[in-house]
C-alpha cells in the first residue's frame, strides 16, 4: 500500500496512460504549468506536442480534441474551472457526442474532458462553485465523478480508453486529499459502481467527495446499530443500475446524497429510478445542493451544500417510517 | 481538370436540383440547405485536395461532400433516409458525413466545423504527413466567435488548414454588409495569415486559389484564408419558398445568374463536351436514385444503435 | 372566442407587450424577416431599434441583453434552434441567472429566451431536435413550456414581466396548432400548473406539446371508465408543486409524460418529489424520450420520442398495481 | 488630475496589499486576483468616465471597482464577506459591483464582460445620452471568441464602447506572444474601429487616449479600442506563491518594477504632494479595514436570498 493524494492519482493515470498509448495528449489552459496538478512534469518528458498549452479559447480547443480524435488520437482536455463546460458545452454536447450516431458509426470520438476540481471550493462564488455534471447526464455524455484515489485512477484510466466522449469530474473537496492505495492500480471501466461499506438496513447513494462524508455518517450510525450500505455509482451515465438494485432490494430503504442542484439533479434519477423499478419498503429521500447558486460569504456557501447532518436526519427519517410491504 | 470541375459541378447541380424535388414531394423529410449557385467553390477547392485530406462542411454541405468525392448513390440513399446512406440514415442531409475520405461531416451549427478541422490538421502534422485540413463556411459564420478562435490557434500552431469563406450575401435573410464590420479578409489577415478574396463563380480562379494556399500548407507555412465570393440562387433551405422573406430582389438573383458558375466553366468548352459531361452526371444520378428508392428503410427497433461505442445500451423512454 | 395559432398567439404576445412597455425589444436572428412568425410584420410598426437582427454571434447577442436589461430594458432573445442554447449556456446560466444573487439583490436581469420551435420536427436530425428544458430547470433558470395558443400568449406576457431570466420552449410540434382561445387574453405568471382535464384515478403531468397527446389518451381511457386527470406543470421552474399534490393527493397514481431525455429529465424530477413527499399508493411511472440523439430517419426519429400507446400502457400499469396504503 | 490619478492608483495598491495580507491569514475566503502593477490603467481609463458610464470588469477587478469610484469600505466588507459590503457578502472579489455607479461586475469569465457592457453602450444611445461603455479584459481575453462577436456588433451599431486591453504579458502562465497569432490592435482594426496601443504604466497616457476614444463615443462615432501594455508585478492570483509555476524570471519583474505606475506618476509630483495622498490614502484603508471587522457576518438562514427577484423561494437541499 502507497498513500498518495487524489491530485496525484490523476497525475499518475494519465502519465500511465500517455506512456502506454502514443496517441494520448493533454490540452487546455496552463497544462504545462499544470495549476492542478494534473500534468504537472509531463511537458519535461512528452513534449509540447503531447502537453498543449492553449489561448483562452474554450470551443475552440475543445472542438478541436473532436478533430484530433477523430483522426486517430485520444485527447484528454482540461477546464480550469466548471463552468467552462458551459462554454463548451455545445461542440461537447452537441457535436463531440452526437457524431457517432450522426454519422451512423463510422467513427468514435475518444476524448476525455476533465475538471480537476469541481464543486465548491469555500469562498470561491457562484461563477467557480458548480458541480455540473447531471447536466451531462441528461445530454446523454458519459460523465464520471470518482470518489477516492485509487477510483480517480482507475476511472481516468477507463475514461482515456472509452472510445466516447467523457466528462470526468475531480471533485475540489477531494483533490488534496491523501489515501491508503493499492500498489497495482487498474484501469476501472464506466458503469461499475462500488459498496464503499456494506449494510443491511438503508442504502446510501453517496457521489464523488459525499462519499467521504457519507461514510463517516455510516460509521457514527453504526454505534447505534444502524447497518448503513454506502455505494457509489462512480459513473453517472452509464450507471450501474443493477448495482444499486442488489443493494435496494437488501435493504429496502434509500438515501441519496448529491452534490447537484436539487431539482433535476442526479438524485431525482436515482430516487425516480428506484421508484419506479425497486423494491422500496418506504419512500426514499434526498439530500442535495440547494437549488441556487454559491454565494461569497462562507457560511452562506456552506449552508446550501448537502452536508452530514442532513443525511444523519434523512437516513433515520427512512428508518423511522412505516414499512409499506 | 477544366473538365472535371464542370462535372463536379454539374453533379452538385443536378443533385440538388434532385433533392429539392424530393423534399417537396415529401420523399425526404425536414429541409435541406441548397448549394446550387456556389457549385464552383466545393468544386475548385476540393480539386486541389488529395484524399486524405479532411474536410469540415457546414449545413449546406452536399457541394463539399460531392466535390471530396462521396458516392452520391450514398448520399442520395441518405437523404432517402436508406440503411444504404453514407450514415445509415442516422445523419441525414444536415449530418452527411464519409470519414475514410476526409468527410468530417457537413453540421447544423454554424463555424462548429472550424476547431474540428484544426484538430485533423494537427494531427496530419503529428502523423508526418503533408495532408492538409480544409474548413468551409459562409459569411454569416465570420461573426461566429469560434471561428476566430480557431484561427487564432491555427496562426500560433501553423497548422496546415485552409479556411474558406464562401461569402454569398447573407445569412438567412441577414445581408452580409450589414452583419459584418469591416472586411472579412482584413479579419483573416490580422491573424497574420495570407488572405485573399476571389471570384467563387470561377471554379479555375478558385483552383489556383485554393492550389497556393495548400501548397502553402505542405510546406509547412501554416493557415491561410480564401474568401469566394458567390451567391445562392434558391432560397436559404428548401422551406423557404413558402416563407415569403423579401430579403433580396428577383433582380438581383438574375443578375447573378448571369455569373452561373457552369455557364463560367462550361462556356471554355465544346458543347459536345459540355452535352457528353451532362448526359454522363444524369445517368450517374439516375441510378443513385434507384439505389436510393431500392434500400432498405430502418428498423424502428434498431433506433439506440451507433449511440455509444462501448457500454451498455442507452435507456429507452419507458422501464421494462 | 376566436380561432388563433399557437405561434400567432406568441406574435400578439410579443406585439402587445412591445405596444404596452416601450423597454421591451426583440433581438436575434432574422426577426425582421421572423422565420417562425414570432416577430413578423414588428420591424414595420416598431423599426429596427426595437426588432434587432444580429450576426450569427450567439454568445454575443444574449450578453448584449442581458447589458441592455442592467440598463432598464426587457429584452426578448430568439434562438433559432434550440441547440443555440448550448452555445448561449454560459451567458443564460453562468451571468445573467447569477447575477442578482452574486451582487447581492442590486439589480433584476429581466431577460426572455425563446426558441420557437423546440423538440424534434421530423426529419431534422440530432442537432435541431432537442427539446432542453430540463438542463435549464437544473442550472436555476426560470423555465417555461406552454402547451396551448392560450397559455402561450399567457405566458410569453408572463414571462416579459419577470424580474428574472426565463426561458421559454415553444415546442415545435405545436407551433402551427390552431385552436380557440378566449376573447380576452391574460397574462399568466410563472409557477402556476393547469388542469386540462380533471379526473380521479390517476395523474397524468404532461408537458408541452405532449399534452395535447394526454389529453386524447385520456378521452380515450374515459371510455373505459378510467377517469384521468391531465395536469401541466405551464412552468417547469418555478414548479407549482402545490397543485400537484393536490391532484396526487385525490388520485394517488401518477405517471409522468415528458420529452426530454430520461436521465435527469423532468420526469426524474417529478418522480422524485413524488415519492419523497407526496401520497402515492402505488409506485409511479414516467414515459419520457430516450436517452439518445434523435436520428435522421422518421421511422428512428419516432421510436425514440415518448408516444401515446406508452402512456396508455403506463397508465394501465398503475392502475392494475396493488395499492400500497 | 495628475494629483487625482496617483490617489487613485495608490488607493489600488494599498488596497491590494492589504488584500493579500488578509487573504494569506485567512481573513477572507478563497483567491483574490491582484492589480498590483497595472494600477494606471484602471486609474487612466475612469478618470475619462463619468458617473453614469458604464464598466465591465474582469477577475482581476478591484483596481476597475476603485478607479470607478466605488466605497473602499464596501469593498473591504465585501470581500471580508460582511453583509455591509457592496454586494451583500454574496459577490466576493471576483464579482464585486455597484450598479448605481454603473460597474456592471467584476467577471470571473474571461471576456465575457464585453457583450454585457456592448448592451449597455446601446442601452445609452436608446435613452439618447450620450454614455459610453468601458469593457476591460487582459490579453488572454483577446482569443475568447465572445470578445470577438462584441467586436464587430460594435462595429456594425456604431456603439459607444471602448474596448481596454490590459495586456500584461500572461494569461495566467501562458506568454501572450505565445497565445496571439498577428498583433492585438490589428485585430481590432479589422473591425473598422480606432485601435492604438499605448504605455499602460503612464496613467497620463492611458487617460489621453481614453479621452480620445470617448470623445468619439459620446459624439456617435462608434467603439475605439485601446491596447494598454502593463505588467503584474505579483502572482496570477494570490495561491500563486505557493505554486511555483516559473513562467517568467524575477529579473523580467524587476525589470518593469522600474516602471511601476506609481513611481511613474509619483516621480512627476513634489515628495510632499506625495506623501500628503499617501496618507490620505492609508487613513481611507484603515477606516475601511475597521468598518468592515465591525460589520456582521450574514446568517446562515438568509442563505437563499437574493436568488430570484419574483416568486417562489428556491428549493432547500433537503425536503420539509
Ligand atoms: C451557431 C448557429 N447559429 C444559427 C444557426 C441557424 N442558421 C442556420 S444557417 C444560418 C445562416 C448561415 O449563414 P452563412 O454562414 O452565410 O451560410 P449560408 O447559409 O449563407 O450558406 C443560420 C443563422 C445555426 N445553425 N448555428
Ligand atoms: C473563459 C475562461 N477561461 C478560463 C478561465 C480561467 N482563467 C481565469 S483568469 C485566466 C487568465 C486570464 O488572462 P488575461 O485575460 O490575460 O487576464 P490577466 O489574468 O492577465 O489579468 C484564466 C485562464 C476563465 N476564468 N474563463
Ligand atoms: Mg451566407
Ligand atoms: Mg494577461
Amino acid at each position: 500500500m502507497a498513500r498518495m493524494r487524489y491530485q496525484q492519482a490523476l497525475a499518475k493515470a494519465l502519465r500511465d496512460e500517455m506512456t502506454r498509448d502514443e496517441k494520448v495528449f493533454i490540452i487546455g489552459e496552463d497544462v504545462r504549468a499544470s495549476l492542478r496538478g494534473v500534468s504537472r512534469g509531463l511537458v519535461a518528458d512528452f513534449g509540447r506536442q503531447r502537453v498543449i498549452d492553449t489561448p483562452i479559447s474554450e470551443q475552440a480547443f475543445t472542438g478541436f480534441a473532436m478533430g484530433a480524435a477523430l483522426a486517430g488520437h485520444r485527447p484528454v482536455v482540461e477546464y480550469q474551472i466548471p463552468s467552462l463546460l458551459f462554454t463548451a458545452f455545445e461542440p461537447i454536447v452537441n457535436q463531440a457526442q452526437k457524431f457517432r450516431l450522426m454519422t451512423g458509426g463510422q467513427a468514435t470520438v475518444p476524448v476525455t474532458y476533465i475538471v480537476p476540481g469541481s464543486g465548491a471550493r469555500l469562498g470561491l462564488a457562484a461563477q467557480h462553485s458548480d458541480h455540473p455534471y447531471a447536466l451531462f447526464a441528461q445530454a446523454g455524455v458519459k460523465t464520471v465523478v470518482p470518489a477516492t484515489a485509487a477510483d480517480a485512477y482507475g476511472l481516468l484510466i477507463g475514461a482515456i480508453r472509452e472510445d466516447d466522449p467523457v466528462v470526468f469530474f475531480a471533485p475540489a473537496a477531494v483533490l488534496g486529499t491523501r489515501e491508503e492505495v493499492p500498489d497495482e492500480l487498474d484501469a476501472i471501466p464506466l458503469g461499475s459502481g462500488r459498496v464503499h461499506r456494506a449494510g443491511d438496513d438503508v442504502t446510501i447513494v453517496a457521489i464523488g467527495h459525499l462519499v467521504r462524508d457519507a461514510l463517516v455518517v455510516a460509521a457514527d450510525l453504526a454505534e447505534e446499530g444502524i447497518s448503513a450500505e454506502v455505494w457509489d455509482p462512480r459513473s453517472i451515465l452509464p450507471f450501474d443500475w443493477e448495482g444499486l438494485r442488489a443493494s435496494v432490494e437488501k435493504t429496502g430503504r434509500l438515501v441519496v446524497f448529491d452534490d447537484t442542484n436539487r431539482t433535476c439533479g442526479l438524485a431525482a434519477e436515482v430516487l425516480a429510478t428506484a421508484a419506479e423499478e425497486f423494491p422500496l419498503v418506504v419512500a426514499p429521500k434526498r439530500v442535495t445542493r440547494a437549488d441556487a447558486p454559491i454565494p461569497f460569504a462562507v457560511e452562506l456557501e456552506l449552508a446550501l451544500l448537502p452536508n452530514r447532518e442532513q443525511l444523519v436526519t434523512a437516513v433515520r427519517a427512512v428508518l423511522t417510517k412505516e414499512a409499506l410491504r | 481538370m477544366r473538365r472535371d470541375l464542370y462535372r463536379t459541378m454539374r453533379t452538385i447541380r443536378r443533385f440538388e436540383e434532385q433533392i429539392v424535388e424530393l423534399v417537396n414531394a415529401n420523399e425526404i423529410a425536414g429541409v435541406t440547405h441548397e448549394y446550387i449557385g456556389q457549385e464552383a467553390v466545393a468544386s475548385g477547392v476540393c480539386a486541389a485536395l488529395r484524399r486524405d485530406d479532411v474536410i469540415t462542411s457546414t449545413h449546406r454541405g452536399h457541394g463539399h461532400v460531392i466535390a471530396k468525392g462521396a458516392a452520391v448513390r450514398g448520399m442520395m440513399a441518405e437523404l432517402l433516409g436508406r440503411t444504404t446512406g453514407l450514415n445509415h440514415a442516422r445523419g441525414g442531409s444536415m449530418h452527411i458525413a464519409d470519414v475514410s475520405l476526409g468527410i468530417y461531416g457537413a453540421n447544423g451549427i454554424v463555424a462548429a466545423g472550424a476547431p474540428i478541422a484544426a484538430g485533423a490538421a494537427w494531427a496530419g502534422v503529428q502523423a508526418g504527413s503533408d495532408r492538409v485540413a480544409v474548413c468551409f463556411f459562409g459569411d454569416g459564420a465570420v461573426n461566429q466567435g469560434v471561428l476566430h478562435e480557431t484561427m487564432n490557434m491555427a496562426g500560433i500552431w501553423k497548422l496546415p488548414l485552409l479556411f474558406v469563406c464562401e461569402n454569398n450575401g447573407y445569412a438567412v435573410s441577414f445581408a452580409q454588409e450589414e452583419a459584418t464590420a469591416g472586411s472579412i479578409v482584413e479579419r483573416a489577415a490580422a491573424y497574420g495569415m495570407p488572405a485573399e478574396r476571389v471570384d467563387g463563380m470561377d471554379a479555375e480562379v478558385v483552383l489556383e486559389a485554393t492550389e497556393r494556399a495548400v501548397a502553402r500548407a505542405r510546406a509547412g507555412e501554416g493557415p491561410s484564408f480564401v474568401e469566394c465570393t458567390t451567391y445562392r440562387f434558391v432560397g436559404h433551405h428548401t422551406a423557404e419558398r413558402t416563407m415569403g422573406l423579401g430579403y433580396r430582389t428577383d433582380e438581383e438573383i438574375e443578375r447573378w445568374r448571369l455569373r452561373d458558375p457552369l455557364l463560367v466553366t462550361g462556356g471554355r468548352m465544346s458543347p459536345d463536351d459540355v452535352a457528353a459531361v451532362d448526359a454522363e452526371v444524369e445517368a450517374l444520378l439516375q441510378e443513385a436514385l434507384a439505389f436510393a428508392r431500392e434500400s432498405p428503410r430502418p428498423q424502428a427497433a434498431d433506433a439506440m444503435e451507433y449511440v455509444y461505442a462501448t457500454g451498455p445500451a442507452p435507456r429507452q423512454g419507458v422501464s421494462a
